[in-house]
């Protein structure tokens, strides 16, 4: 069971909330985490990355800024400084547009003084670019959005 | 002083290095694993960051996110708190040659210290005294009992290959060493395919005193006063006081001179412990503990001294801002760690905490990091409060840690608090009648 | 020593009193409106006595209820914290006619400092300095010249019915007076009937400067050294600490010494506090609070004497247990009280606290009596808790107060805590540039 | 309105939070005020007296026997001491079985060495007493127990 399968739900919660007054409500399972007070505010909402997950397939970081739209999310599987292209004076890899292929490199990301290429693990059209150039990353934190395409 | 400390570590000791800062003016940065996106020391440091997954070897003990971590918030120095970083090498060398200041001992230090051996030989250099024992293993029983004559009975006898308790007697005279000598050589050949043995003083009923040290970089060491850290089940502690009850005035000198003299003599920097086994009116060197440690706050109390703060001016290059004689010990503070484990079994019992209050008022003080609602995670160590009490004197502190222990509620999950409450009202605590061992066999006989 | 200690009030300081009972040895009675059922102080005490309907007048200021209360649980002795029924003469008089010990004085002080004239009568006979003034009312504007020039400018133009600051008008020299008399006189006697006007010594920016003091039942008394509480909203006080700040020695030791000898003089005994306005070299007596006080955790963390404890063990006959050379104060400390209100109109704001917090560690002392989901009532006063710090010097105590009041998290009601942090915040407050007017003219213009 | 009313509707809501395996529900109202946690445990059910009521009608305490059965429940107005008979060769005011009429007394508390009678509010059959002669009873204790008939 993840967050969006439960969210039917919730709402019809919500729902008889606001009918008997409930001031509110803490649901948790193994994988998400969710509060709700009275008004149906939803005061946070957090899900944890299953366990044995794949070290690039990180959840959302608080503090990262929101993403719009559908389609994957590409985020940081280390904390580090986030390069757009292999040197300053070559183009980026990837720029909103580009058709990348799954495997191909995104960026770079410059931790301990190594540059770590990251590739795609997925296949689709470049929606956005969440990061700036020569911008700090934390682990987990959302780089690119790929629409299938 | 320092711009910008990262904490390298979480829970209540990350808040604790994240309060010294502030009342340093120094910035904080916080990291954190995916497991602690809501902990305290997010909230409350001046930055945060992210740094992996919720195992601790992805996030809290990879070495590479944490300098990275640091790299990016431009930190100059890293506090480890203890545990986690806080004694690894690699750890200490990786920050010094990224330019970024360790704040604990120097690297040479941390393997000095981190070795038995050399730990025991730096000891020895100091004129520390050691548990004695043969210098390797004994050949035959003649060798045995002449050791043994030296050492003084009782000895214990050691597989040199063994460990967890398994391949040790004790003799108590000669007669009884000759016995046992055999048996235990035939054990150990049988049990480990080596029939070395090796002979060292027994103690039955050895208490576990700790000298709280602090040196500069210029050479100069003091003391400040000893903890008693006698209660334990299985090496883990479960309650410290300060200053060491019933302890005789001369050894508790000697004690605190021998820890002074060995951090002097090492150019040890920074605040640590030396450990002792006492017995009766002697001492034997244990170990050195390079780094702050849980029950430091009973320290404080009792000597005003805030230890996280002189340890970060001290990694700072400052001099010793306190003469020996400027440190005085007032009163008795008395610290239970509060864990997320059955209280008999110890089983860990991580989980979502549904009720919590903490005690407050005169001569309380808790160190946590949890909150009703938080989650007592099952990634990492299990403590979930320290209990602090100090009072005029030992009696006072024990009337006040009752009242203090029955008001602190913990729902939702088990914690060690239930047996706390038992021990501390067992005649022997107050009596001060315990050793290292009392705990695990006590613990056997109550229970709800 | 009293057998059984029943505690006639609620919140913190039901809890504070429960806490001296057990460390004492004494066994405690809570007694509770049905709108405090599950209140700490109920769960805490070893017996509970529900006494009636949430109204305070129904319940915690209902004489015979609270007085059943006592005979039906075989109290012996009643503490009645602050506010309530602390300073009730008749309260007083009812458990002595009931053969119940009333932890404070005398029913004939509790008159005596429970009136203004018989009060100032007392400090006079003392020698304790009063505000100058005109003894009664003056006729005319040539007496209120020959009043106001022993007095000394400036002066403050009262009418004798007003109240509440209308009728009142200051005049900094003669011709001031001369014109402002008649023009107080009319307004007199149009607002109020009548045109009679007191003088009296006006102060620009005075200090609220008050000193702890004990007496005993054998004429002994002390000081356990002074607090400044000059940060207040209309009389109403935001933070206190120990000692006063930048107090000229000489002032402050004859502060003491006149609130000793008011105590002694008047036979006084039970802890008490004796109020003064400070202005540069003079002090003026204000009034005596013949109880416990809210702010006396500051006291209690540099002398180290357990305040409440000390007024028990003095109810209960003990000899003053500290000779005044005894008290010796270390260090600084200070409370700030956290009241459930508009930090900025001061409007209640009662309600289910739906998160709670409240800051640990090093110097760090809160006094509280709510929790995570616990209700403050409208019925009583909305202070919620107490945060008290304490630290080697004012600078060390007021960064320590930073990062503490900045963890102190209370959700579901406003409280004065955002209005604390900016006044904590404010250069003048370090500076120590404020009196007791401060902070009305200053709320004005601050504010979210 | 009251627990009782609320009841059906807390009791779905029961059901709901099994479902969505929610771990607790805070209602609250001006009267009521009911904590479920995961399992339907009650936790606490806290009745809170109306503002205004009748000093004579009362909330349960805490600390009281719980009552069995229907009926009216006569509370204690005041602190004090129960005393069944208006002196010790007294019969008692009120037995179990006795029909008694509104403002028959039914027995006396003792407070501050005064006496006083208190009268039943409503007429019918006593079916219990809940205090023991001379015992203490705490403002809003149950002392009786009465059935219409």
């Amino acid at each position: 069971m993840s967050l969006s399968d439960s969210l039917p739900q919730i709402a019809e919660l919500i729902a008889l909330m606001r009918e008997n007054d409930v001031s509110r409500i803490d649901y948790e399972d193994e994988q998400v985490n969710v509060s709700v007070r009275f008004g149906g505010e939803v005061v946070m909402t957090q899900a944890v990355a299953p366990a044995g997950a794949a070290p690039t397939a990180v959840a959302d970081t608080g503090g990262a800024p929101a993403t719009e739209g559908a389609g994957n999310i590409v985020k940081s599987p280390m904390v580090g400084t986030f390069y757009r292209s292999p040197d300053p004076s070559a183009p980026p890899f990837a720029s909103p547009g580009d058709r990348i292929e799954k495997g191909q490199v995104l960026c770079i990301i410059e931790a301990m003084k190594l540059m770590n290429e990251i590739e795609s693990e997925v296949s689709g059209v470049i929606a956005e670019v969440l990061v700036d150039n020569g911008q700090a990353v934390q682990f987990g934190q959302p780089m690119f959005r790929i629409e299938a395409g | 002083m320092f711009n910008k400390v990262l904490i390298a570590n979480r829970g209540e000791i990350a808040l604790r290095v994240i309060r010294a800062c502030r009342e340093l003016g120094v910035r904080t940065v916080a990291i954190y694993s995916e497991a602690d996106r809501t902990a305290l020391h997010v909230r409350f440091a001046d930055e945060a960051v992210c740094i992996g997954p919720p195992p601790a070897k992805d996030s809290y003990l990879h070495i590479p996110a944490v300098i990275s971590a640091a790299e990016i918030t431009g930190a100059d120095a890293v506090h480890p708190g203890y545990g986690f970083l806080a004694e690894n090498i690699g750890f200490a060398r990786a920050l010094k040659s990224h330019g970024i200041t360790f704040i604990g001992p120097d690297p040479e230090h941390l393997a000095m210290f981190g070795d038995k051996l050399s730990a025991k030989a730096a000891a020895r250099a100091a004129g520390v005294p050691l548990l004695p024992g043969s210098a390797g293993a004994v050949s035959d029983a003649d060798e045995a009992a002449t050791v043994a004559a030296e050492v003084g009975y009782p000895v214990l006898l050691k597989a040199a290959f063994g460990g967890g308790g398994k391949g040790m007697r004790v003799a108590r005279d000669e007669s009884e060493l000759r016995r046992s000598f055999g048996i235990t050589s035939n054990e150990a050949e049988a049990a480990f395919g080596n029939g070395a043995v090796f002979i060292e003083r027994f103690l039955e009923r050895p208490r576990h005193v700790e000298v709280q040290v602090a040196g500069d970089q210029y050479g100069t060491a003091i003391h400040l006063g000893e903890r008693d850290c006698s209660l334990q089940r299985r090496h883990q502690k479960l309650l410290e006081e300060a200053p060491a009850p019933n302890l005789d005035v001369r050894v508790r000198d000697a004690l605190r001179e021998a820890a002074v003299r060995l951090a002097e003599n090492s150019g040890y920097y920074t605040v640590g412990t030396c450990e002792f086994l006492v017995q009766d009116e002697e001492f034997f060197f244990l170990e050195v503990n390079p780094r702050i440690q849980v029950e430091h706050p009973v320290t404080e109390q009792v000597t005003g001294v805030d230890l996280v703060a002189l340890q970060i001016r001290l990694a700072a290059g400052e001099k010793m801002p306190l003469a020996q004689s400027d440190v005085t010990l007032t009163g008795h503070s008395i610290e239970v760690r509060i864990n997320a484990e059955d209280p008999w079994t110890f089983i860990p019992s991580p989980g979502r905490i549904t009720g919590y209050h903490a005690p407050g008022g005169l001569g309380v003080r808790v160190d946590a990091a949890v909150h009703e609602h938080a989650t007592v995670q099952p990634f990492y160590d299990s403590m979930v409060a320290k209990l602090i009490v100090t009072g005029k004197d030992r009696a006072a502190a024990i009337r006040r840690l009752q009242w203090a222990m029955d008001e602190f509620v913990v729902e939702g999950i088990r914690t060690t608090l239930p047996m706390q409450r038992q021990l501390v009202a067992d005649p022997m605590f107050a009596a001060v009648d315990y050793h290292t061992k009392t705990v695990d066999s006590w613990v056997t006989t109550r229970g709800d």
